[in-house]
């Protein structure tokens, strides 16, 4: 199976691309596709507790299920709005 | 009127964002505006550079807006979102909300920059005196109630 | 920049009340618009007609602003109030607050719009399908110190 | 002594006008401006309970005193701020 990745932030700098065509050969799940990317990719496992995922633009889950040609993104945690500190 | 979404590289504008919730029934707008500090944790910040995940992150705009709307009775919300490099004390992010009472417009408004900061897949890369680093907060999951439940307690307390 | 307080017939600009809280060090701006509803209380408003003691009015709003200086650190607030006749949908009150956090905005904000309806002397004469009626509220006192906890506690719920 | 008073809203239209100057032999406080202002013009009694004060630009007490020449303004309840009810 082939699925179109986009990373971002920090994930993209350590992976050097922010978009790449992922084979992943038997890959039934998000999950699956981490795998390979990681894979191919040794660096983007400092995102494997942190980040969240989407699978042709709605947020998914490391379960949901993907097909061929889907974009499937992953997402470091996340800090738009102000430019504020939290509180 | 303007659109109820935005994730865009021009410059912000507060009468844009508020012309979007104009409408009958109105009695109170409350707008938030997120500038870019000179100063964050002691570091002297240069400029902020705003990645986005546009087309999700224009959507998650729009599902806060139809939390929101659906929260407050009554409720219209705008959201404008900005990206690439900002200099100090341009705005990154305007809400605005019209609501019949102004208690209702004070919670949507509070709610809505929390829940950007909690979901909207949008990254900021801080360009300090000295270095840079990317800022994270939240892993964004739109799905996460208990992040939901979060925002709604910190808005109507 | 413009001026912090203003007590003015012309139409209100909510971007000429952001100009007077720009300045250094703000990360979060918060604004309130109160407009002029389509129905109160079960009336179907016509017209409202607003009424100062402008001199007393312009103070007040200087007296509101110092005590949300002095309560939140680094807040720089504006307040602009219209009189004269106002029709449906127009600004009665704009405020902006700047603050390093937007917690702080909001309650600055939130502060602000609750004081004015404790002390600034405006009077709202409201013209309805079929009669008008002087609304009145708080009895205004700047120095009565319950009325001011009210407020702070509202603000910072 | 001889006050300059300053009436607003309803109390305003009670009294039929929103400027006056007052003569109030003796008077030393707002509340004998304020009977004096009663005295003269009965209907402004309707704010006895509920209006407020100011001297010269300060916000007063009825026990405030007052000087001839003074501008005595008497504050029926406000209502400025936003055109919404109070929730």
């Amino acid at each position: 199976m082939r699925v179109n990745v986009k990373l971002f932030a920090r994930l993209r700098e350590l992976v050097g691309q922010g978009e790449l065509t992922l084979d992943a050969p038997g890959a039934t799940t998000v999950a699956d596709v981490w795998a390979a990317l990681v894979a191919a990719h040794p660096a983007a496992d400092a995102y494997a507790r942190s980040m969240s995922c989407a699978v042709n633009l709605n947020y998914a889950r490391m379960t949901t299920t993907v097909a061929d040609g889907d974009e499937v993104a992953f997402l470091p945690p996340v800090s738009g709005g102000s430019g504020a500190a939290a509180r | 009127m303007t659109s109820a979404t935005a994730i865009t590289s021009a410059p912000l504008s507060v009468e844009a964002v508020l012309r979007a919730v104009e409408g009958p029934g109105a009695g109170a707008v409350a707008t938030f505006v997120g500038l870019v500090r000179d100063h964050n944790v002691g570091r002297k910040v240069l400029w902020l550079d705003y990645e986005a995940y546009e087309p999700l992150a224009e959507k998650a705009l729009g599902i806060i807006i139809a939390e929101a709307e659906a929260r407050w009775a009554g409720a219209r919300m705008a959201i404008h979102h900005r990206t690439g490099r900002l200099e100090i004390g341009e705005a990154s992010v305007v809400i605005a909300v019209a609501t019949p009472h102004r208690a209702d417009a004070f919670a949507a408004c509070r709610y809505a920059i929390e829940r950007i900061k909690q979901i909207v897949p949008i990254w900021k890369h801080e360009h300090f005196e000295g270095g840079e680093v990317w800022i994270e907060g939240a892993t964004a999951d739109a799905h996460d109630e208990a992040a939901r439940e979060a925002a709604l307690k910190i808005a109507c307390a």
